[in-house]
C-alpha cells in the first residue's frame, strides 16, 4: 500500500536515513526494530511529513505521495501517535479530539458520543470530558490513539507507543494493532521490546545506522536473528537481565545468574531512611501515603507499581525537588526531609530522574557542561570557569563510562537517547560522597545494549557500598536487578517482597491492588 | 544696493509639539508673527518636542549658533540657566519663566501671570454663568496650572459667592478623552462655562461642550466670532513674548532679569474679551483688571 | 455621589474602557495563540490617524472607520509575518513597530494636515438603545453612546463565544498551549497565529478609530498615549480569561474617571496614585496576590516544526 | 518565556563565535544603511534638499566636540541597560523595565545627593554614593521582578513592564510633594522638581571642560562592559546563567540556586539601569523632573535586543542610537526635518534586524 523507495536523509553531516527501501501492507502490522538512533522515528517523521526526504520517493496505493506537512498526511489517511505526546493538557478528552478535526460550531455531546463509540469498539474507555492533563500516561496514550483512529487512517504509525506502558496496557494496545489491521489498514509499530514483536508482527523490518539491515516475515521465528541484526553482534554476549528487559529468549533463566543475593544487604548498616513519607497536591489530594523505606548500603530496593501511584513524587521529594507535607527522611545521619537539590547532592545523592531530557540534562549546553552540572563550583577558580580542567574530567568520564559521542564540547541533544542516559548516569554516580542513589526509570526507551551499560554501572555502585532505589515500570528489570522490592498503590507501600522471579504473579497482584 | 546687514540669529526650543492648539502653539505664532514683521532681518532656528534628556544638547547646539535663544515654558528653564553660564555671549530668553534666586547677566525671564487672568476669566465665566455653575480643567498638577485653577474660582465667587466652581487635573495637557470625561463629569454637576489651561485636551472639552450644549472660554489668544462654542477669550500672551524677545533683541534693547508680563505690560500680554458681551459687563472686568494692577485684588502667582 | 453623577461616572467609564476593551479582546485571542502583541498599541495609532483623514476627507465617518481597518492591514500583516514567518522576537517586532509607526503618523499628520490645523474631523454620532435610553437619569448619561461602544459589547460576547464554542476556538488556543499539537494535527500553527494577530489588528484598528473619531473627532500626535499597552496589562489582569479581561478593561476605565469625580466629591487623593492606579492593580494581579497566573505556556515562543 | 527561546533544543552545534560575530555584524549594518536610506527618501518626499539634511545630520553627530560628548554621554545610558538587558537574557530572563529602574536611580541619586549629607565628604564620595545607592536601589526595582519570578513563577516581561510605569508615576509623586523630593517652595510658583544637587555630586568632566562634557560615566560603563563580557564568556555566573535561561528544572536538580540565581541576574540588570539613572540625573539633568527618563529605558532596551547576546553589540547599538538622536535634532534645527525621522530609521533598523535573526540563524544551522 505505502512504499518507500530509496529514502535518505541527512541531518547535517549525519545520515540518519540511507536508501531505505520498504513495503506497508495494508492489513499488516509491520515493526520497525533498532537501537536509539537507528533512524526509525526520523522514518516514521518522514511519512508523515515531518521531515522531507532528501532524495528517495513514496508512493501511496501507486500514486506518488510527497507530503509538505502532516496536513497532506493526514489527508491522505495516514496517522501517526509519537512517543511524546502532543496533547493539550489543559483542555478536555473531547477538545483534544477536536483539534484538527471539529468544523464549526462544536456540538461537544455528539463527540463524546464518538469517543464513547470507538472506545467499545476499539476497547478504548475514555471519559471524554476529563482534563488531559489529569490522566495517567495509558490514558493520554488513549487519547492519542483515539485521535488517530477517529480519523479512519489508512496508516498508523504508532512510533514506541508502549515504552511508557503498564503490562495490561500493552496488551491492550497490541490488540487495538491487530484489530486496526483487520480493519485492512497499514500498521508500522517502532518498539524496542521483542516480546511485542513476537506478539504483533506479521512483518519486521530492522534498522542500523540509517540502513535496513534485514527483515523477516516470520518474526517469531527469526527473533535471535532479529536481535543480532539489531544490535550488530552475538546475542550471547548479553547478559540475562538485559534482554529480559526487552522480553528476548532465554530472559526468565538468566535470572538467577545475576541476580544479587538476598544476603549482601543483610547485616549492612542502613543508610537511608525514609520515613512515613506523605505528599499532598495543591488540589489537596494524597499523592504519596505514608511511604517508609529503608536502604542498607550495597542493597537495590526496587520500587514497582502501576505509573501514577507516587512512584513520580517518591522521586522528586528525594530529589529535593518537591516538598513532602510530613514524613522524614535520613541519609547517613543527615536529614533530608526539606533539603533543597544542592543539599540533597551535598549529602552525597545522587539522582536519575525520570524525565531525562526536562530534568536530567540541559540539552543545549555540551556534554562536558551535562557531566559537571552537579558540581560547578569545583571548577571555577575567582569566580572563573577552569574550562580545561572540566574537559579533562570530562574526557575521563566519558572513558569511563563509555559514552559514545563525537567529542566532549558537543551539544547534548547530538548524543542518542542510550548515551544521554549513560552520560546523566555517570554524573550522578560521580557525585562526591555518593552513598544513595534514586535512579527512575533509568532504561525507558533504551535498547539493549545501552540498558546493558546502564544495569552495569549501577551494579558496580552497589558493589562499592551506594544503596540504590530504583524505580521502574518493567517489573522483569526490578525482578532481575533489585534485591527487594516495594510496591506502591494509590501512593502508599503496599508490601515487600523479595525480587524473585516466583513473586512475580504477587507482585503483579500488589500492583493491581488485589494485596492482603 | 545696501550693505548687506547680518541678520540676528534666533534659536527657540518649544518643548512640546508647536501644533498643540495651546501654550507651545501660541508660542509658535509668536515666531511667526515676528518673522513676518522682520523678513530676512532675523534667521530662526527651532526646535520642537525636546525631552529632559535631550534639553541641554539642543540648548547647547542653539546656543552655538544664535544670539538670541528662547526657551518656550517654565520647563526649559532649569536647563538654560545651566547652558547660559557656559555661553555668557548669547542671550537667553525664558516665556514662562520664574524669579530665581541668582539672577545670569544673560538670562531673561518672562512671567506669563496667567493666574492673575484667571481671576478675570472666572469673573467672566460667573456673569456668563447661566445656571450658577462654571469649571475649570488644567492638565499638569503643577503651581501656574493649579493658582490659575484657584484664582478662577475666586474670580467667580467674586461676582457670585454662591456659585458652584469645580475644578479637575488630567495630568496631561495633551490627552484628549480624559479632558472630555474632565468636563462631562462638571456639566453633570451643573457647570455650564468652562475654563482651561491645556493644550491638545482642549479638543476634547470643545466635545463635551458641543455634546451638551455648554460653552467654553478660550486661553491664549483670542478667535472671537470663529467658533460658537466660545463666549470668551483670556489672552495670555505667551506668543506675544516670543515677539517681545525679538523685539527687545533687534532693537539692541534687551535685558537680562525677571519681568512679570501679565495685566502689567497691556493687552497684548494680557487680557479678557467676552465676544458678544454687553458694555457692562466690560466695564466691570476692566475694574477688576484695574484692581489687580492696583492691588486692591491680590491674587496666587504663576 | 448623586444618582445623576454615578450615572456620568458609569457612562465615563464605559468610554474610558471602549478602546481598551476593542484592543485587549483582539489581544487576548492573540495571546491565547501564542503571540504576545506588543504592537497593538502602533496598529491602534495607525487607525486613529487614519480614522481621522478618512473622516476629514471624506466628510463622512463610517469610510473613516473603513480607513482605519485598511491601515492597519499593512502594520498587522507585517507583525505577522515577522512573528510567525520569520520567528523573529515577538516582544523586539512589536516595540519596533511601535517605533517606526508613532514616527511616520507624526510624520503624515503634519504632511496631510499641515502644520497647525484647526479642521474639524467629523466624527460618529450618538445613539442610544430604544428601552434603556429612556431610562430616567441613567438613559441619557450611559446609554446615549457612539455605536462602536455596543459594537465592543457584541464583539466580546462573539469572540467569547468562539474561543469557548467552536473548533477554531479550541485551535487557536491549542497554538498556545502545544502548537506542536496543532501542527501534528494537520492545521497550521503559522496561518493560525497569523490570523489571531490580523484579528487583533482588526480590534485594535476599530479601538483606535473609537479614540479619534468615535468619541472626541480629532487626532493628536502620539494620541493612543500606551493605551495598547494598558490593553495588554487588562488581558494579563484578566488571567488571559474573557471575562476578566473584560472586568479589567471597565475597571482601569473606572480608576480613570474616579479622577474626574473625586474632587467633586472633595475626596484628595494624590493624582499619581490614581493614575498609577491600573497598574498598580495589574502588578498586585500578577504578584500572584489573587490567585494563581495562568499565562499560555506556548506565549512568545515561536514555533518550529522541527 | 525567553525572548530567545531555542527554535531547536539542538541548533547551536556550531560554534556560538559565529553565530554572534558573522550574523549580526554584517546584517546589522545592511539594516542600519537600509534603513537610512528610507529615511533619505522621506526628506526628499518632505521636500527638504538632501544638501541640507545630510550636512545637518552629520554635523549634529560629529561636528562638534560637544555633540560627540553629547552623544557619548548618550550612548552611556544605552548600554548601561543593554548590558543588563542581555545579561538577564542569559538566564533566559527579558527584562523590559529600564525606564522604571532609570526612574527610580534617578530618585534615589536626588534623594543622596540633595539630602544624605554627602556634600563636602572627601574623595569623591559626593558623587559616588549617590551613585551606588542609586545602583543598589535600581537593583532592588529589578530585583522585585526575579523575586515574583522565582517565586510565584509571574512573567518578568509584565512585572517588569508595570514596574516601569509604577516608578514613572512614583517619580511624578515625588517631585510633587514636598514632603518628598520637591524643592522647597519659595513662591507658589515654585515649579515641581527637585532642587539642583550640589556641585560636588555631579559627575565629574573627563576633560574638565563643558566644551566637550564625557563625564566619568563613560569609562565607567566600560570597565562594566568588560566586566558583564567576562561574567558571561568565563565565569561560573556566566555558567549558571546559561544553564538557569536553558533549563531551571535540570538546573535545580543539578544543585544551581535557581531562584537566587534569578534574582541576581534581575538585580543586576535592574542596579545597571539604576546606574544609568544616576548617571543621567548627575551627569547632565541635575534636577529631577517628571518625564526625567525621556524614554532612554525604551531606547536601552532596544540595544539589549538588537545586542542578541554581545557586549560587543550592546556598545555598537548604544553608539549608533545614541549618535542618530544627536544628528536628528541637528537636522531639525538647520533643516527642518521633525525628529519624527529618527524614529522612522530606528524602528526599520529594530524590525530588520529583528526579522532577519532568526532565518539567518535557521539558514546557517541547516547548511
Ligand atoms: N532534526 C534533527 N536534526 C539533527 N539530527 C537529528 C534530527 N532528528 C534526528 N536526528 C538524528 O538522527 C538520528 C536518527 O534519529 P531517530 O530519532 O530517527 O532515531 P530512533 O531510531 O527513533 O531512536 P530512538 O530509539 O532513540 O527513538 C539520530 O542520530 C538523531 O540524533
Ligand atoms: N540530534 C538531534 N539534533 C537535532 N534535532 C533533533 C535531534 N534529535 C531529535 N531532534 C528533533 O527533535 C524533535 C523531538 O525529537 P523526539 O525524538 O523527542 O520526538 P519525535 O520526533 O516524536 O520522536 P520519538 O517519538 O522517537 O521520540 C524531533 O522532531 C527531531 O527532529
Ligand atoms: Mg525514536
Ligand atoms: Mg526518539
Amino acid at each position: 500500500m505505502l512504499q518507500l523507495e530509496g529514502i535518505s536523509k541527512r541531518f547535517g553531516a549525519l545520515a540518519a536515513l540511507s536508501e531505505v527501501h520498504i513495503d506497508f501492507a495494508a492489513g499488516e502490522v509491520h515493526c520497525l526494530l533498532g537501537e536509539n538512533g537507528a533512524g526509525k522515528s526520523t522514518l516514521c517523521n518522514i511519512v508523515f511529513g515531518v521531515h522531507e526526504a532528501d532524495s528517495g520517493s513514496m508512493t501511496l496505493d501507486g500514486a506518488v505521495y510527497r507530503p509538505t506537512g502532516p496536513a497532506e498526511a493526514l489527508g491522505a489517511g495516514i496517522a501517526m501517535v509519537h512517543q511524546h505526546f502532543s496533547l493539550l493538557e489543559d483542555m478536555s478528552v473531547v477538545d483534544n479530539l477536536i483539534l484538527g478535526q471539529g468544523r464549526g460550531v462544536l456540538k461537544r455531546q455528539e463527540w463524546a458520543e464518538k469517543v464513547r463509540a470507538l472506545g467499545e469498539r476499539f476497547s478504548l474507555p475514555l471519559e471524554p470530558f476529563a482534563r488531559v492533563g489529569d490522566l495517567s500516561i495509558g490514558e493520554r496514550q488513549r487519547v492519542e490513539i483515539v485521535k488517530c483512529l477517529m480519523r479512519e487512517p489508512r496508516v498508523l504509525i504508532l512510533d514506541e507507543p508502549t515504552a511508557v506502558l503498564l503490562p495490561d496496557e500493552i496488551a491492550a494496545l497490541l490488540a487495538v494493532c491487530r484489530r486496526v489491521a483487520a480493519n485492512g489498514c497499514a500498521v508500522i509499530l517502532v518498539t524496542h521490546k521483542l516480546a511485542e514483536i513476537k506478539q504483533v508482527a506479521d512483518r519486521v523490518t530492522v534498522l542500523r545506522g540509517g540502513v535496513v539491515v534485514t527483515q523477516s516475515t516470520e518474526p517469531e521465528a527469526e527473533i535471535d536473528r532479529l536481535v543480532e541484526a539489531m544490535i550488530g553482534r552475538d546475542l550471547g554476549s548479553l547478559s540475562g537481565v538485559a534482554s529480559g528487559a526487552v522480553g528476548a529468549e532465554g530472559a526468565v533463566g538468566a535470572f538467577e545468574a545475576s541476580h544479587t543475593p538476598d544476603e549482601a544487604g543483610e547485616g549492612a548498616e542502613e543508610v537511608v531512611q525514609i520515613d512515613g513519607l506523605t505528599v499532598r497536591d495543591t488540589a489537596g489530594a494524597v499523592r504519596l501515603d505514608n511511604v517508609t523505606i529503608t536502604l542498607r548500603r550495597g542493597e537495590i530496593v526496587g520500587v514497582a507499581g502501576v505509573e501514577g501511584n507516587g512512584q513520580s513524587e517518591l522521586g522528586l521529594v528525594l530529589a529535593g525537588l518537591l516538598p513532602a507535607t510530613e514524613g522524614k527522611v535520613f541519609v547517613g545521619t543527615r536529614e533530608l526531609t526539606r533539603a533543597t537539590p544542592a543539599e540533597v547532592t551535598a549529602a552525597g545523592v545522587g539522582i536519575v530522574p525520570e524525565d531525562r531530557h526536562r530534568v536530567g540534562s540541559i540539552v543545549a549546553m555540551s556534554l562536558t557542561d551535562n557531566l559537571l552540572l552537579n558540581r560547578v563550583e569545583r571548577f571555577t577558580r575567582f569566580g572563573l570557569m577552569r574550562r580545561g580542567a572540566m574537559r579533562r574530567t570530562a574526557e575521563a568520564m566519558i572513558g569511563r563510562f563509555d559514552v559514545r559521542a563525537a567529542g566532549p564540547e558537543v551539544p547534548f541533544s547530538s548524543l542518542s537517547g542510550g548515551n544521554q542516559q549513560k552520560a546523566v548516569l555517570a554524573r550522578e554516580l560521580e557525585t562526591e560522597g555518593l552513598v544513595f542513589l534514586v535512579a527512575s526509570q533509568p532504561t525507558r526507551g533504551l535498547d539493549v545494549g545501552a540498558i546493558e551499560s546502564v544495569y552495569r554501572l549501577i551494579r558496580e555502585a552497589c558493589a562499592r557500598g551506594v544503596a540504590v532505589l530504583l524505580v521502574s515500570s518493567e517489573l522483569d528489570e526490578l525482578i532481575g536487578v533489585a534485591d527487594r522490592i516495594v510496591v506502591l498503590y494509590r501512593g502508599r507501600a503496599v508490601g515487600t517482597l523479595p525480587a524473585r522471579p516466583e513473586n512475580r504473579p504477587a507482585i503483579g497482584a500488589m500492583m493491581a491492588g488485589h494485596a492482603q | 544696493p545696501s550693505y548687506a546687514e547680518e541678520p540676528l540669529k534666533v534659536g527657540i526650543l518649544i518643548p512640546g509639539s508647536k501644533t498643540d492648539h495651546g501654550w507651545m502653539e501660541s508660542g509658535y505664532d509668536g515666531l511667526v508673527a515676528a518673522q513676518t514683521k522682520y523678513g530676512d532681518k532675523i534667521a530662526v532656528q527651532m526646535i520642537e518636542n525636546i525631552n529632559y534628556a535631550d534639553m541641554d544638547q539642543a540648548l547647547t547646539q542653539l546656543a552655538s549658533g544664535n544670539g538670541l535663544v528662547i526657551g518656550v515654558g517654565g520647563q526649559t528653564q532649569a536647563s538654560v540657566y545651566k547652558i547660559a553660564k557656559r555661553f555668557p555671549e548669547v542671550k537667553f530668553s525664558v516665556v514662562g519663566g520664574n524669579k530665581v534666586e541668582e539672577d545670569l547677566p544673560n538670562v531673561a525671564g518672562y512671567d506669563v501671570k496667567q493666574a492673575e487672568i484667571a481671576f478675570v476669566a472666572g469673573a467672566a465665566a460667573a456673569m456668563l454663568s447661566k445656571n450658577g455653575a462654571v469649571s475649570y480643567v488644567g492638565g499638569l498638577e503643577i503651581p501656574s496650572i493649579v493658582n490659575a485653577g484657584a484664582e478662577f474660582g475666586n474670580g467667580a465667587r467674586y461676582i457670585n459667592p454662591d456659585i458652584k466652581y469645580f475644578e479637575n487635573y488630567t495630568g496631561d495637557f495633551d490627552d484628549v478623552a480624559k479632558s472630555k470625561e474632565a468636563t462631562l463629569a462638571a456639566i453633570a454637576q451643573g457647570a455650564d462655562v468652562h475654563y482651561h489651561i491645556l493644550n491638545l485636551g482642549l479638543r476634547g472639552m470643545e466635545q463635551a461642550a458641543k455634546e451638551k450644549g455648554t460653552h467654553i472660554i478660550g486661553s491664549y489668544t483670542d478667535y472671537c466670532g470663529t467658533d460658537p462654542l466660545y463666549v470668551a477669550y483670556s489672552i495670555t500672551g505667551v506668543g506675544y513674548q516670543v515677539q517681545y524677545a525679538i523685539d527687545q533683541a533687534v532693537a539692541g534693547t534687551w535685558e537680562a532679569g525677571y519681568k512679570p508680563f501679565g495685566l502689567a505690560m497691556g493687552p497684548q500680554a494680557s487680557d479678557m474679551i467676552v465676544c458678544e458681551g454687553t458694555p457692562e459687563m466690560a466695564e466691570k472686568l476692566k475694574a477688576i483688571m484695574q484692581d489687580i494692577l492696583d492691588g486692591k485684588i491680590t491674587v496666587l502667582e504663576g | 455621589m448623586t444618582w445623576e453623577m454615578l450615572a456620568v461616572f458609569i457612562g465615563s467609564s464605559l468610554r474610558l474602557a471602549t478602546p481598551l476593551l476593542l484592543g485587549a479582546v483582539g489581544e487576548l485571542v492573540s495571546e491565547r495563540a501564542g503571540v504576545l502583541n506588543m504592537s497593538i498599541e502602533g496598529m491602534m495609532l495607525t487607525a486613529a490617524l487614519a480614522g481621522a483623514v478618512g473622516a476629514w476627507a471624506t466628510g463622512s465617518p463610517e469610510i473613516g472607520l473603513l480607513a482605519g481597518l485598511l491601515a492597519v492591514l499593512p502594520v498587522a500583516a507585517l507583525q505577522a509575518f515577522l512573528t510567525n514567518g520569520l520567528r523573529a522576537n515577538q516582544i523586539v517586532t512589536g516595540l519596533g513597530i511601535n517605533i517606526l509607526v508613532l514616527g511616520i503618523t507624526t510624520l503624515a499628520y503634519r504632511e496631510i494636515f499641515g502644520a497647525r490645523s484647526r479642521e474639524t474631523i467629523p466624527g460618529f454620532d450618538k445613539w442610544s438603545p430604544p428601552v434603556l435610553g429612556d431610562m430616567p437619569v441613567f438613559g441619557e448619561a450611559v446609554f446615549q453612546q457612539v455605536w462602536l461602544v455596543y459594537a465592543a459589547i457584541g464583539l466580546v460576547l462573539l469572540t467569547g463565544f468562539v474561543l469557548a464554542h467552536t473548533a477554531l476556538g479550541v485551535a487557536i488556543k491549542a497554538c498556545g498551549e502545544n502548537p506542536r499539537a496543532v501542527d501534528k494535527s494537520g492545521l497550521s500553527v503559522t496561518m493560525i497565529r497569523s490570523g489571531a494577530v490580523m484579528f487583533t489588528g482588526f480590534t485594535a484598528a476599530l479601538g483606535g478609530v473609537f479614540l479619534s473619531i468615535g468619541d472626541i473627532h480629532t487626532f493628536t500626535e502620539g494620541m493612543t498615549n500606551g493605551a495598547g499597552y494598558i490593553a495588554i496589562v487588562a488581558v494579563i489582569f484578566g488571567n488571559w480569561r474573557m471575562g476578566r479581561t473584560v472586568i479589567a478593561c471597565l475597571l482601569f476605565g473606572a480608576a480613570t474617571a474616579l479622577q474626574f469625580q473625586l474632587p467633586a466629591m472633595g475626596i484628595e487623593i494624590p493624582n499619581a496614585l490614581l493614575i498609577m492606579a491600573p497598574y498598580l492593580l495589574a502588578f498586585i494581579a500578577v504578584a500572584g496576590l489573587v490567585g494563581r497566573q495562568n499565562a499560555p505556556p506556548a506565549l512568545t515562543v515561536p514555533y518550529w516544526r522541527a | 518565556m525567553s525572548a530567545e527561546a531555542p527554535p531547536l533544543p539542538a541548533t547551536p552545534w556550531r560554534s556560538n563565535l559565529s553565530r554572534l560575530t558573522r550574523l549580526p555584524g554584517v546584517f546589522a549594518l545592511a539594516a542600519v544603511l537600509v534603513a537610512f536610506l528610507v529615511g533619505l527618501l522621506l526628506v526628499v518626499a518632505m521636500g527638504v534638499p538632501l544638501g541640507k539634511a545630510i550636512p545637518a545630520f552629520l554635523s549634529g553627530a560629529f561636528g562638534s566636540g560637544y555633540a560627540i560628548s553629547a552623544s557619548l554621554n548618550r550612548s552611556v545610558v544605552f548600554a548601561l541597560v543593554g548590558l543588563g538587558f542581555i545579561l538577564a537574557n542569559r538566564a533566559g530572563l527579558t527584562n523590559v523595565g529600564g525606564e522604571g529602574q532609570i526612574a527610580i536611580g534617578g530618585i534615589v541619586a536626588t534623594a543622596v545627593a540633595l539630602y544624605g549629607g554627602v556634600d563636602g565628604l572627601p574623595l569623591g564620595l559626593p558623587f559616588i554614593l549617590p551613585m551606588l545607592a542609586a545602583t543598589l536601589a535600581g537593583g532592588v526595582w529589578g530585583g522585585i521582578a526575579g523575586v515574583l519570578r522565582a517565586r510565584v513563577g509571574t512573567n518578568e516581561v509584565i512585572s517588569t513592564l508595570l514596574l516601569s510605569f509604577i516608578a514613572v508615576w512614583l517619580l511624578y509623586w515625588c517631585v510633587q510633594s514636598e514632603h518628598l523630593l520637591r524643592q522647597p517652595m519659595t513662591t507658589s510658583a515654585t515649579l515641581p522638581e527637585s532642587a539642583e544637587i550640589p556641585h560636588s555630586t555631579q559627575l565629574p568632566l573627563l576633560t574638565g571642560s563643558y566644551a566637550t562634557p564625557v563625564t566619568i560615566g563613560l569609562p565607567i560603563m566600560i570597565v562594566l562592559a568588560i566586566l558583564v563580557a567576562v561574567v558571561l564568556a568565563r565565569s561560573g555566573l556566566g555558567f549558571r546563567l546559561r544553564a538557569v535561561g536553558l533549563n531551571p528544572v535540570a538546573s535545580a536538580r543539578a544543585g544551581i540556586r535557581v531562584a537566587s540565581t534569578i534574582v541576581l541576574a534581575m538585580f543586576i540588570a535592574g542596579a545597571l539601569g539604576g546606574l544609568a539613572g544616576a548617571m543621567m540625573l548627575q551627569g547632565e539633568q541635575y534636577t529631577l523632573k517628571t518625564g526625567f527618563s525621556s524614554g532612554y529605558g525604551f531606547d536601552g532596551l532596544v540595544v539589549g535586543l538588537l545586542a542578541r547576546g554581545s557586549v560587543s553589540g550592546v556598545l555598537s547599538a548604544a553608539l549608533l542610537f545614541a549618535f542618530l538622536r544627536s544628528g536628528g535634532i541637528a537636522m531639525e534645527m538647520s533643516a527642518g526635518v521633525p525628529t519624527a525621522l529618527v524614529m522612522v530609521i530606528q524602528g526599520l533598523i529594530v524590525i530588520m534586524i529583528a526579522g532577519a535573526a532568526y532565518w539567518l540563524e535557521r539558514r546557517e544551522a541547516s547548511a
